[in-house]
């Protein structure tokens, strides 16, 4: 790494310009991903200060903390901010605005200053959240079930509701973008056969947020709208129906996970390839299985409701449809797993987070296939059971993913490296307070503690206790990263271009980039995942 | 990135004026229509029509016909195939309610 | 035998045994997937780690393999899905000739009437070996009956019933749970069922302070509101005869046919117009808001209550002649 | 137009940085365009759920609801839009061909039936306020019970009926007032000759969603006008 003093003289996207301005009026995919950057953590921690409490008020059964109403409050402000303005930013406004620019080649996203826009919505949408949830909050839960949101709840609904539809249109905008950037503006030879996985991801995440968001956005409104003028679309009491509702909120919101998980996976499928010198075992079937999540995703969304009154007939279609889904997600397993057999593994800390991940995310999935089960479903729905399985795939999973992400690209971001000891010591105490944070939900909801409760029966405590420790290990280990990252952007050790020996042309340009990416467009000659000719950093530490 | 480069169809204002007459006329016609007793029919009719014009509208107006661009019939299909996964699931739900 | 595993919600219904099997087999599958790839890919981690000389083998992949892993566990979850079905089917279903009990969840207490007459809240006594049918509704927003000991959940909806049914195996008392959020004091929404041995559970009925039967509640309440004098027993009424009616086809006056269940029964007290029955004027005034839903509750058991059981030929001919009117509770 | 790709451009103030060409530049913005509008097509689509379950569930008071908005205003109201877009299509064209003044003439011409189909847009919707039709406290429809004494009509499904009118009407005239903006914004650029033969694309593109919302309305006018005209029997 003798490059350290060529290094501090080059032009790059951060000091290229300085001031106030130059941040808030660019239109470089690069500089507004680190804007999201920002603001998705500063929700990730204001959402996290939420789980705290409520775990905090879950340690003893009687509810001492808290008030109740303050309590259903914090879950419902603890979802929608994790949800909406967390989660679902999360890994495309942040590391894919950032990088698919870079891995297909191209100077900027096709719309710059629609990206810009997408950033200011997102903001706003923050800023109406954050000044409902200083107000008063809301106490509806995020899923906002009417007639409760609508008829009942005397909270901050309608912001809260006003917020999220604004959200959705920073989402829209983001998937669009990605969207039309990927057809129109891949490098000569970049073909569809050779675009990195983590770019097929990122395209059927953004179709999902292209068809799916619309839908939430205009229940939102209807909802927004029956409050305010007191109608009863969704209103029982007023010739409305409940379930229509739900309906259309799940519409959205099921395939809202695959938004989250499907860029997870995205990286992950870089991470791997990477670190086992390898080229990915089964290209077309990783690239296919992710459209064909985004696709069969919207076919399920009723396996939220088996319970809630629909059809019985509805509930078996809805139920093998949900089965199907599952495929594709499995497929992704074994290659994942097959890319390593032969291969030269070594260490990293973004490879301990992909292992982290393959692991939760498996028993994630595995505990969908109980859900999607009809007669245990109906057992085990509205239970801790649902809550540890959607945090294995949204926390176990998406958020692994990103921090694995975050690693494997800081060197890119930042131009410098962090400690590798210190963040393969945060991987370890992630993955262990997660499974002790969530594992023991697995056995509340299998027992029939329900969710959403601010006190409950003592037979529960025992595995409460265990979860409420878990959460603050978990605490800890998000903490880190971010003052190690913080820490390496003053001091620690200058990034080669290429720290990795990592295939993919974002690897080809200097760390950090110019604000144009690449000095001139690269001409693509060779496959995705070369890593045949791609040797290993020790032999060869910088230029490709 | 060659297979970018189309050709911009210029069409005749004849065309133009051509299919606004038609959109003008289905227009009166479903109007009419809707007053006669078709039964069950009405909906139909008035949903073919609605149909037939947007057609026109999206192939004419919009150059759908005139372009060589994949991707717009492509977008088309799938939003119109999304909207009838979101009615036809939904109704699989209403319309087998009362059989259970 | 999961009796005393303490992680295990005790099985005391017919159907948690079924829920359980299930449970088990799909633990057992899962534990045995993760240990299949977990092992693998430490077997990988520690065999194929990075050493020097060795270079990593490119694989393409291999179809024949994906077409394996993707078609092998589709026929496991096709068989997981068929039985997951097979379950929620008989859970769906209550027998014929169950023991109707009514539930009108409110924010935040369940209240639950029982067809001989007691009431109570958030309690329900229940005999062994009795299948008992939940017919539930809210007054409200919406709730969740769920009781884990019997592994049935259901939502409860305002505006309309829906159904849940058991039958308990094991005296004991279980917990009863609101499971869908549903404000302030969801969390205090939790109440018990109390399974007795029959003798017990009769000496119960016997002491408690009855207040008539549900049907003869709805009776008097039938008079109470002047129902009589339209739906007379008679084909001379303003309104439908209401014998014989439950669980018959009704012809409406817009040339529809309905079944009159609980739900159009509800209706037809509540928002009377909507659906007229053939041959009669929509002139009953609406109940909504006049009749609490225990009332109403009541009314319809005695409807019912004006029906044979269904056992076969009792009912009448669906051809009537014109006079004995089949007619709808239309009132 | 016929650039080869990856030659080198003569820089046009139009053309943004990150493009290679014009041409991909214009394709970009067209395929985005038509992007949005498939959300577009689900955005509304959650409505038109909602409408087609409802619907199915009260027919009647669907039925008696759409009799009683004015067929006359709906009707000519379509055919306001109907020739809005011809002027768009005829703008568009105009723009391919360079002839500034008849494009700024034709986009004034679409406003001006952008604005008239606002303003009888209103006049519909005061003659439902005025009827007391639109949902809320003060909503009413004894006329409308005592216009059809032969069919059932519950007021409650009545509302719906109308919030959903109200809703799918009022987003789209949401659109239309977008749709304006849109248009002010191009007949300025258009004044100021910055269209040409080789630059269009935001002609087009603001074209694209002129009738995007044009479909809309004719799927609505039949959907909320004419669900049930004929005869009583």
């Amino acid at each position: 790494m003798a490059t350290a003093a060529v290094m501090a003289e080059r032009e790059t996207y951060l000091n290229k310009e300085y001031g106030i301005r130059s941040w808030l009026l660019t239109t470089d995919h690069k500089r507004i991903a680190l804007l999201y950057l920002i603001s998705i953590t500063f929700f990730f921690f204001i959402g996290g200060f939420f789980a705290l409490l409520i775990r905090l008020e879950l340690l003893t059964p009687a509810g001492d903390l808290v008030q109740a109403d303050t309590y259903n409050k914090l879950f419902t402000m603890h979802g929608m901010v994790m949800v909406f303005f967390f989660l679902i930013p999360s890994i495309p406004a942040v590391l894919g605005n950032f990088l698919v620019p870079l891995m297909i080649g191209a100077k900027d996203l096709a719309f710059p200053r629609i990206n810009l826009l997408s950033w200011y919505l997102y903001v706003i949408a923050g800023i109406m959240m954050l000044h409902s949830i200083v107000t008063g909050g809301v106490d509806t839960g995020w899923t906002f079930y009417t007639p409760f949101s609508t008829a009942f709840s005397n909270t901050k609904v309608i912001e809260a509701g006003l917020a999220i539809f604004v959200s959705g249109f920073s989402s829209i905008l983001t998937g669009l973008n990605f969207v039309v950037t990927i057809h129109r503006m891949r490098a000569p030879g970049m073909t569809w056969s050779r675009l990195p996985l983590f770019i097929w991801a990122h395209y059927a995440t953004s179709i999902i947020q292209l068809l799916g968001t619309p839908v939430i956005a205009i229940t939102l409104v209807l909802v927004v709208f029956e409050r305010a003028f007191n109608l009863g679309i969704f209103d029982p009491n007023r010739g409305g129906d409940p379930l229509l509702f739900q309906h259309l909120f799940w519409f959205y919101s099921h395939p809202a996970v695959y938004i989250m998980i499907l860029p997870s996976m995205g990286v992950v499928t870089e991470i791997i390839p990477c670190f086992t010198r390898k080229r990915i075992f089964g290209y077309k079937f990783v690239a296919a299985s992710s459209i064909g999540i985004a696709v069969l995703g919207f076919l399920v969304w009723a396996h939220h409701m088996f319970v809630a009154g629909i059809s019985l007939y509805s509930a078996l279609i809805f139920s093998l449809l949900s089965y199907l889904v599952a495929v594709p997600s499995a497929i992704k397993v074994f290659n994942w797993t097959a890319t390593m057999y032969k291969g030269s593994i070594s260490f990293t800390t973004p490879m301990l987070y992909a292992f982290g991940f393959i692991g939760l995310f498996t028993m994630g999935g595995l505990t969908g296939l109980f859900l999607a089960a009809l007669g245990i479903d109906v057992h085990v729905t509205d239970t801790y059971f649902v809550i540890a399985h959607f945090h294995y795939i949204m926390v176990g999973g998406a958020v692994m993913g990103y921090l694995a992400g975050m690693h494997f690209w800081w060197p890119k971001i930042s131009g410098r490296m962090y400690p590798e000891w210190l963040g393969k010591f945060a991987a370890l105490i992630v993955f262990l307070g997660f499974n002790l944070t969530f594992f023991p939900q697995f056995l509340l909801g299998y027992m029939g503690m329900p969710r959403r409760y601010w006190q409950y029966p003592p037979e529960f405590q025992v595995l409460n206790v265990l979860s409420t420790a878990g959460s603050t290990i978990l605490a800890v280990g998000y903490i880190l990263p971010m003052i190690y990252f913080l820490w390496s952007m003053r001091y620690g050790e200058p990034a080669p271009d290429n720290p990795w020996g990592a295939s993919g042309l974002e690897w080809t340009t200097q760390s950090p980039p110019t604000t144009f990416n690449f000095e001139e467009t690269p001409e693509v000659t060779w496959e995705a995942y070369d890593y045949e000719h791609i040797p290993a950093p020790e032999e060869v530490p910088v230029e490709r | 990135m060659s297979e970018h480069i189309k050709s911009e169809h210029v069409m005749s204002s004849k065309m133009y004026y051509g299919i606004w007459a038609a959109l003008m006329c289905l227009t009166v016609v479903t109007a009419a229509v809707s007053f006669v007793d078709l039964g069950p029919l009405n909906t139909i009719v008035a949903l073919v029509i609605a149909t037939f014009k947007a057609l026109l509208v999206v192939l004419f107006f919009m150059h759908v016909k005139y372009t060589s661009e994949k991707m717009t019939k492509a977008v088309i299909v799938s939003a119109i195939f999304w909207l009838f996964i979101l009615l036809a699931l939904s109704l699989a739900d209403y319309t087998t309610r009362l059989l259970s | 035998m999961f009796d005393n595993f303490p992680l295990w919600p005790t099985a005391a219904s017919t159907g948690a045994g079924n829920v359980d099997a299930l449970y088990i087999f799909l633990v057992a599958l899962s534990s045995f997937m993760c240990a299949a790839i977990f092992t693998m890919i430490i077997v990988f981690a520690l065999r194929y780690r990075r050493r020097k000389g060795v270079e990593a083998e490119q694989i393409e992949g291999s179809t024949v393999l994906e077409i394996t892993w993707s078609a092998v566990p589709l026929f496991i979850f096709l068989f997981i899905f068929v039985w997951g079905a097979a379950i929620y089917f008989a859970e769906r279903t209550p027998p014929r000739g169950a023991t109707e009990v009514y539930v009108v969840a409110k924010q935040w207490m369940w209240k639950l009437q029982h067809p001989e007459g007691p009431r109570e809240i958030n309690e329900l006594h229940v005999p062994v070996g009795r299948d008992v049918k939940l017919i539930m509704t809210s007054q409200d927003v919406i709730h969740s009956f769920y009781v884990p000991s019997f592994r049935i959940k259901q939502d409860v909806l305002p505006g309309r019933y829906t159904t849940a049914w058991f039958r308990a195996i094991k005296p004991g008392t279980y917990h009863l749970f609101c499971a869908e959020y549903c404000g302030t004091m969801h969390s205090g929404m939790i109440g018990q069922v109390v399974v007795m041995e029959p003798n017990r559970y009769e000496a119960w009925l016997s002491g408690g302070g009855t207040s008539g039967s549900l049907a003869a509640n709805g009776a008097s309440m039938f008079q109470q509101l002047g129902c009589p004098t339209c739906h007379r027993s008679d084909t001379q009424g303003r309104g439908p005869n209401l014998v014989g009616v439950f669980g018959k086809p009704v012809h409406l006056e817009d040339g529809r046919t309905v079944i009159a269940d609980e739900d159009y029964i509800r209706e037809s007290i509540v928002a009377p117009a909507a659906k007229i029955v053939s041959g009669f004027k929509p002139i009953m005034p609406v109940f909504q808001g006049l009749v609490s839903e225990e009332q109403l509750n009541a009314l319809v058991v005695y409807i019912k209550s004006l029906s044979p059981p269904p056992s076969g030929s009792a009912g009448q001919p669906s051809g009537l002649p014109a006079g004995a009117e089949l007619q709808q509770p239309k009132e | 137009m016929s650039d080869s790709p990856g030659a080198v451009e003569t820089q046009k103030p139009e053309l943004l940085h990150h493009f290679s060409s014009a041409e991909q530049q214009r394709d970009a913005s067209t395929f985005g365009m038509w992007l949005f509008l498939a959300t577009e097509i689900m955005f509304f689509g959650g409505m038109f759920c909602a409408y087609l379950i409802y619907r199915y569930w009260y027919y009647n008071e669907f039925a008696a609801g759409s009799r009683s908005i004015n067929i006359w205003l709906g009707t000519i109201n379509t055919a306001v839009l109907i020739c809005s877009s011809l002027t768009v299509a005829l703008g568009v064209r105009a723009a391919q061909m360079g002839k500034r003044k008849l494009l700024v003439t034709l986009l004034l011409i679409t406003m001006v039936f952008g604005v008239a189909f606002l303003g009888i847009k209103g006049v519909e919707w005061y003659q439902k306020f005025e009827e007391h039709h639109i949902p809320g406290n003060s909503f009413n429809v004894d006329d409308i019970i005592h216009d059809y004494p032969q069919i059932h009509i519950d007021p409650q499904h009545e509302q719906i009926f109308f919030s959903l009118y109200f809703a799918m009407t009022g987003l789209h005239a949401l659109h239309m007032v977008i749709g304006l903006g849109i248009f002010t914004f191009l007949t300025y650029k258009a004044w100021k000759g910055v269209y040409s033969p080789s630059y269009y694309t935001p002609v087009e593109v603001g074209g694209l969603y002129w009738h995007f919302v044009d479909i809309v309305w004719i799927y609505l006018f039949p959907l909320l006008y004419l669900i049930d005209r004929k005869p009583l029997r």
